[in-house]
């Protein structure tokens, strides 16, 4: 408590530390066997893009059904410039660029659709996600539907880790600041956000833009990982599958779309032997949520040992807050 | 000449499509402001009841229609009491997703059921099988058909919106939900009610395209479920003419495009057209602008 | 700065009981004990669920005649089956796991190419197989860095399809200029389409035109409409008889007459139910005709009909000679394991299958002899060796 | 010197006109009212002020820090740094954040640090920070509410809820205050207090405050000028004396005593 830095370091750098060395070991020493590294893998994956789609969802209020479009961005730059240039540099130029990509993307379609009501914004980034995804279809130099492979696997443990844990520490910084500060008052109220000076457009331009950054940043890692992408991975269903994450850990909460990350995979797992009921469950689920649990695992607290014995109350009066 | 003529009546026949499920969106969209994403499976449901009847029922064109439709009405009253009715408080984030669950929980079970490959309708009957030349142009049956029902079933639509109390009740509703309230008007059952109608249309509409194509699957409602809220939105969501004008736009735009241009780009095209009038006018063609109340 | 740290106990936490469930379902299983274990990788949900619940059919009914006959050696197939989802990234995950936790001999599957891909260099890493009845790609089984070792296919390539229809074009109809209409979100008919276009236009034939629809997609109806404007002597149609099928009901009822050709992907009974009466001067490529009074393929049909109830398309007959190939591999393997298998089918020769008798050559293609399936111009179904 | 020049300020909705040829004008200092029967159009009036609607016709000029602008039609947040803030009648907090965090977005809006020093957390993000939240501490123990910082906005009674919307609006330092219905809700003891309290910003902030309010007996304690307000259009204007005794307003209050027996 004296020393801030000790405690951050006690708090945060070390258990990271301990954490990256540890599976570290447990790879090399073959108790992480290949498949749970798929499974890491996909974790890491999931974890990047529920957080950056939080960001925009759950912080800012706007819902995004779009976010596999700012993936396939990401992926495409990250195959193409690693087909390319395949060395680690390219890797990371490409990582760089599908992110950069995306955001740009992301700042051309926000700044005239953020400007609408919240469903409509729904429906025009899913449209603007199916335009990215019929587009990469039809161009020659993304190999239209069979899409690009084999791309150079660079990503490993240590990559997985570091922007893992950079995107998550870059979002939850932003969340916590001025900035993010004045996206969560354009979700909680727009017109109150507004009177006190708020300028909503750029704010919620803002997060949509670092939040397809993100996205974009997380399809590198899918492309660099997995081999093969094609259009047709990054369709609707998958940005449904990215808000059932953020949904069920809780919109607005970072460490609830972590755990339900890591939720999801042994659910999915889980699941795996039933085929046929899985997306009927998976369907289940969501509704269930959204009846009986709305504000999902963690609403849009964050896991604190603080807020186990209730020392913070609040009413549960969830139903009466304002919608849109 | 002779091809735009063609094409003109191609979409005019895929318009009606649109037309029919769009009208659905934008009554559900007037009175509770919710994009139902399982409207498009309602569609599919009602293209699998006329399958059953017509295939293994043997029952008539006209019979199987009805039937999807009373199937339809059903289970859109069923998805509003059980889904999105105890979210009538909640923010529009929660019912939209649990729209999408309704969506997935429909599409998957019915997959469940009758399995992911296509099915057809079989042999019809000869005389709809029949086509016409006019003046170079082909009409087929089915077509005027297609349009033939729509027409009649949009102008009884127009009748029950207009002329008859629990019409009147739902355009109470629509403009202001307690003030009818107030007046004695019991909003659930009009909420309910206005699902029936758009389900039912949904259902005839599955029935057509099924008589129409000769395919169902199980996902076959979701892109057509897409187009059709991109109409309701083109039109002026909430307005039943704007559903119409909007579902015609379509047809006619994906016809043209695929026709004169290329079929890669049809949908594209369509949710480009979304983006633009979003950006343009948001409140649709035939819509006029509302602000929140503050 | 707690937060953090709790998260991260909880991440933590998730990983252990995720390594607690797959750990056990590991452990669990006897090694290679009274049966052979076979993968299967399919799309059993999402946009081509129909092609992995087809070849899963397929394969299916394969193992239980292999295991009625007495298994492999005295030893029963036992099948694990996973979902890819349609998606390529699953696929990878599921390969890794059949491989390395379900520890099977060989993984079936999946039916894309694009999941097919996704799953071979999991299969060069962990030395077990990967088999697909239905992964076209040219590039599948061989690519710039030579061929893939542990990738085998029991299905043509799709420039050897595309390639057929062409000269077929050329030779029956006398085809100077075609029209193509492929389906732009398959790679399988992207590739037919570009050997079509490659061989036709190099025998002095012309392209006249060119489009492509969506998965999925009803209307065609424009499109036909285009085409009827132009001058052409055929349409190449390389797509799945889903869409086809309703394809060549508009085309006909439009008025469009030209003969219309495709492939294996039209191979299913749905074709003629979509397209009814309208079914006239319609080709097609295929491994096998179900007119061919070979018993093979009469007991299939018979076999699948009494299963299933319904008749077999072609992804439930390359699944089934898929099911049936591995099993001969892994009878001929000297050693049970993925390298010994693999070395077996390498060296496959003369398999007999419903889709044809093969062998494997040097590329880990099956080198199988083309039927054309027709329905001619009154709609009387016919085959023709290529 | 008039800070705020309201001239034939006019809005309609579709057929209906809310606002009508409306004329206004604030001195510097000045605590004005603006009162007038349900459905007047006061809301209106302040909803065009701070720019949530545009007008359909009329002019708006503000003058603050020496500088005189048109805020008619410009965009709300703009106004507001400007310098015009408000409080809402229907109370419009973010409620799932603590009263602190209420008040410190509205105080960032002039402490801004670039994007980059947030995500990197760069030297000078503590300190920053630091300064926005003492100065929202201090906002809120002016308001009383020093005590609840930490609470959630949602879980504060009434009373406070309408304290911390003017602590909020005082944040973004506004030479202008617009209250609607600030005492809507409260006890006479509690309208007491607000009544005290508003006097002693308006005097601590150098604030001119224009004020929505039903309770007569605040309205006509407090403020020097009231304009009275009828469908629309301004029927009345001047000291409370003379709003009070003029037969029209009589009138327009009457009428609406009748519509409501």
């Amino acid at each position: 408590m004296k020393n801030p830095l000790v405690r951050q370091a006690l708090t945060l750098w070390v258990p990271l530390v301990l954490t990256y060395v540890i599976v570290l070991l447990l790879v090399q020493a073959g108790v992480v066997d290949a498949y749970m590294q798929v499974t890491i893998a996909t974790i890491c994956i999931n974890i990047v893009l529920a957080v950056s789609l939080n960001l925009i969802t759950g912080f800012t209020g706007q819902f995004s059904l779009g976010h596999a479009g700012f993936m396939a961005i990401g992926a495409y730059a990250t195959a193409l410039v690693t087909m390319r240039f395949d060395s680690i540099v390219g890797f990371i130029g490409g990582l760089l660029l599908g992110g950069i990509i995306a955001a740009l993307v992301g700042f051309l379609i926000g700044l005239p659709t953020l400007r609408l009501r919240g469903d409509y914004i729904a429906i025009a980034t899913l449209g603007m996600a199916e335009i990215i995804r019929i587009l990469l279809q039809n161009f020659e130099f993304t190999n239209g539907a069979a899409g690009l492979s084999p791309v150079p696997q660079y990503m490993d443990w240590t990559w997985f880790f570091v922007l893992t844990v950079g995107s998550v520490m870059l979002i939850r910084n932003f969340v916590r600041s001025r900035q993010g500060r004045d996206a969560i008052a354009v979700r909680e109220d727009e017109i109150a956000a507004e009177s006190i000076g708020v300028n909503t457009t750029r704010s919620k331009v803002l997060a949509f833009t670092i939040g397809a950054f993100f996205g974009g940043v997380a399809g590198g890692m899918y492309a660099s990982y997995f081999y093969v992408i094609k259009p047709e991975q990054f369709g609707f269903l998958k940005s449904i599958d990215i808000l059932v994450i953020v949904v069920l850990g809780g919109l607005g909460s970072l460490s609830g779309s972590v755990i339900a990350a890591f939720l999801l995979a042994i659910i999915s797992t889980l699941l795996q032997p039933f085929p046929g009921v899985r997306m009927i469950l998976y369907a289940l689920l969501l509704i269930v949520i959204m009846i009986f649990r709305p504000q999902g695992l963690l609403g849009n607290r964050e896991l604190s040992l603080r807020l186990l014995p209730g020392l913070r109350k609040r009413r549960r009066d969830d139903a009466g807050t304002e919608a849109a | 000449m002779e091809q735009l003529a063609q094409q003109l009546v191609n979409g005019l026949a895929l318009g009606s499509i649109y037309a029919l499920i769009a009208l659905g969106y934008t009554m559900v969209y007037g009175i509770i402001q919710l994009i139902n994403f399982a409207h498009g499976d309602v569609y599919m449901v009602g293209a699998y009841v006329g399958y059953f009847c017509m295939v293994h029922l043997n029952l008539g064109f006209v019979e199987s229609l009805v039937i999807a439709m009373a199937v339809c009405t059903v289970l859109g009253v069923v998805i509003e009491r059980v889904a999105y009715k105890p979210l009538r408080k909640s923010t529009r984030i929660a019912v939209l997703i649990t729209a999408i669950g309704v969506s997935l929980l429909l599409e998957y079970t019915m997959m469940f059921f009758v399995g992911a490959d296509t099915r057809t309708y079989g042999v019809l009957p000869p005389f709809m099988e029949q086509s016409f030349n006019v003046g170079g142009v082909l009409i087929t049956m089915k077509q005027i058909i297609i349009i033939g029902v729509s027409v009649l079933l949009m102008v009884v639509l127009q009748y029950i919106v207009r002329r008859t109390k629990v019409g009147k009740a739902m355009r109470a509703v629509s403009q202001d939900a307690d003030a009818a309230r107030l007046m004695g008007i019991s909003v659930d059952n009009t909420i309910s009610f206005t699902f029936a109608l758009g389900s039912a249309l949904a259902g005839a509409a599955g029935v057509l395209v099924g008589v129409y194509y000769n395919a169902i699957n199980p996902l076959m409602g979701v892109l057509p479920g897409l187009k059709a809220f991109i109409a309701a939105v083109f039109g002026g969501i909430g307005l039943i003419p704007g559903a119409l004008l909007g579902g015609y736009f379509i047809g006619a735009a994906e016809t043209l495009v695929s026709g004169y241009w290329s079929s890669l780009y049809t949908d594209a095209v369509v949710f480009g057209i979304l983006i633009l009038v979003l950006i343009f006018k948001p409140t649709g063609l035939l819509g006029s602008n509302v602000r929140e109340k503050v | 700065m707690k937060r953090i740290l709790t998260g991260l106990a909880a991440a933590t936490v998730g990983l252990a009981m995720l390594a607690g469930c797959s750990g056990g379902a590991g452990t669990a299983q006897a090694p290679q004990g009274d049966t052979i274990k076979i993968g299967l990788n399919y799309e059993l949900s999402g946009d081509v669920a129909t092609y992995g619940e087809a070849s899963v059919q397929g394969i299916e009914l394969a193992a239980e005649e292999v295991n009625a006959a007495g298994g492999i050696d005295g030893k029963k197939i036992e099948l694990v089956k996973y979902d890819t989802k349609s998606d390529a990234a699953e696929a990878t995950t599921l390969a890794t796991k059949l491989m390395t936790q379900d520890k099977v001999i060989t993984v079936i599957g999946p039916a894309t190419s694009g999941g097919m891909k996704a799953t071979i260099p999991v299969a060069e890493r962990q030395k077990v197989p990967v088999v697909s009845g239905s992964a076209t790609a040219d590039d599948v089984t061989v690519d710039g860095n030579g061929v893939k070792q542990f990738a085998f296919r029991t299905c043509f390539n799709d420039s050897f399809q595309g390639t057929a229809a062409a000269n077929y074009a050329v030779k029956k109809f006398s085809a100077k200029k075609a029209v193509i209409l492929r389906d732009s979100s398959s790679d399988y008919s992207k590739g037919l389409a570009d050997a079509f276009r490659e061989t036709f236009t190099a025998g002095g034939g012309e392209i006249v035109s060119e489009d492509a629809y969506a998965k999925g997609a009803d209307n065609f109806n424009a499109v036909m409409t285009k085409f009827k404007g132009q001058q052409f002597d055929v349409i190449y149609l390389p797509g799945y008889y889903t869409e086809a099928g309703k394809a060549i009901k508009q085309a006909r009822d439009l008025g469009v007459t030209q003969p219309i050709l495709g492939g294996d992907g039209f191979d299913s009974p749905v074709l003629a139910e979509q397209a009814g009466a309208q079914l006239k001067d319609v080709y097609f490529t295929n491994h096998y005709s179900s007119a061919d009074q070979d018993p093979k393929v009469q007991d299939f049909i018979k076999a699948f009909e009494a299963k299933y109830s319904a008749e077999p398309n072609a992804f439930n007959a390359l699944g089934y000679d898929t099911l049936k190939f591995v099993a001969d591999g892994v009878s001929r393997a000297t050693e049970k394991t993925g390298e010994g298998v693999q070395r077996a089918l390498a060296e496959t020769k003369g398999f007999a299958g419903v889709t044809g008798t093969f062998d494997v050559d040097e590329n880990h293609n099956p080198v199988k002899a083309v039927v054309f399936i027709g329905y001619d111009k009154d709609g009387k179904l016919f085959s023709e060796k290529g | 010197m008039s800070i705020l020049d309201v001239k034939q300020l006019t809005r309609s909705f579709g057929g209906l006109t809310a606002v009508s040829h409306v004329d206004l004008t604030l001195d510097q200092g000045e605590l004005v009212g603006l009162i007038g029967p349900n459905g007047a159009g006061k809301t209106t009036v302040f909803n065009l002020l701070t720019g949530v609607y545009p007008p359909s016709s009329g002019t708006i000029v503000f003058s603050a820090h020496g500088q005189t602008t048109s805020i008619g039609g410009k965009a709300p947040y703009a106004i507001c740094r400007a310098g015009i803030g408000r409080t809402f009648q229907n109370i419009r907090l973010f409620k799932e954040l603590t009263v602190l965090e209420n008040v410190m977005i509205a105080f960032q809006q002039n402490q801004r640090y670039p994007l980059p020093t947030s995500l990197l957390r760069l030297p000078g993000f503590g300190r920053a920070e630091d300064e926005i939240r003492d100065g929202a501490r201090e906002l809120l123990e002016v308001m009383h509410l020093g005590h609840k910082a930490e609470e959630y906005a949602v879980n504060l009674s009434y009373g406070e809820q309408r304290h911390l919307e003017i602590a909020r609006a005082l944040a973004t330092r506004p030479t202008l205050l617009l209250l609607d219905e600030p005492a809507a809700g409260m006890n006479p003891t509690e309208t007491a207090n607000l009544t005290r309290l508003i006097t002693q910003i308006r005097q601590d902030f150098g604030l001119t405050i224009l004020l929505i309010e039903h309770d007569m007996s605040l309205v006509m304690q407090i403020c020097e000028r009231i304009y009275v307000l009828d469908h629309g259009i301004v029927i009345a204007s001047g000291t409370p004396d003379e709003v009070r005794s003029d037969p029209k307003v009589i009138e327009a209050y009457l009428g609406e005593e009748v519509d409501h027996a």
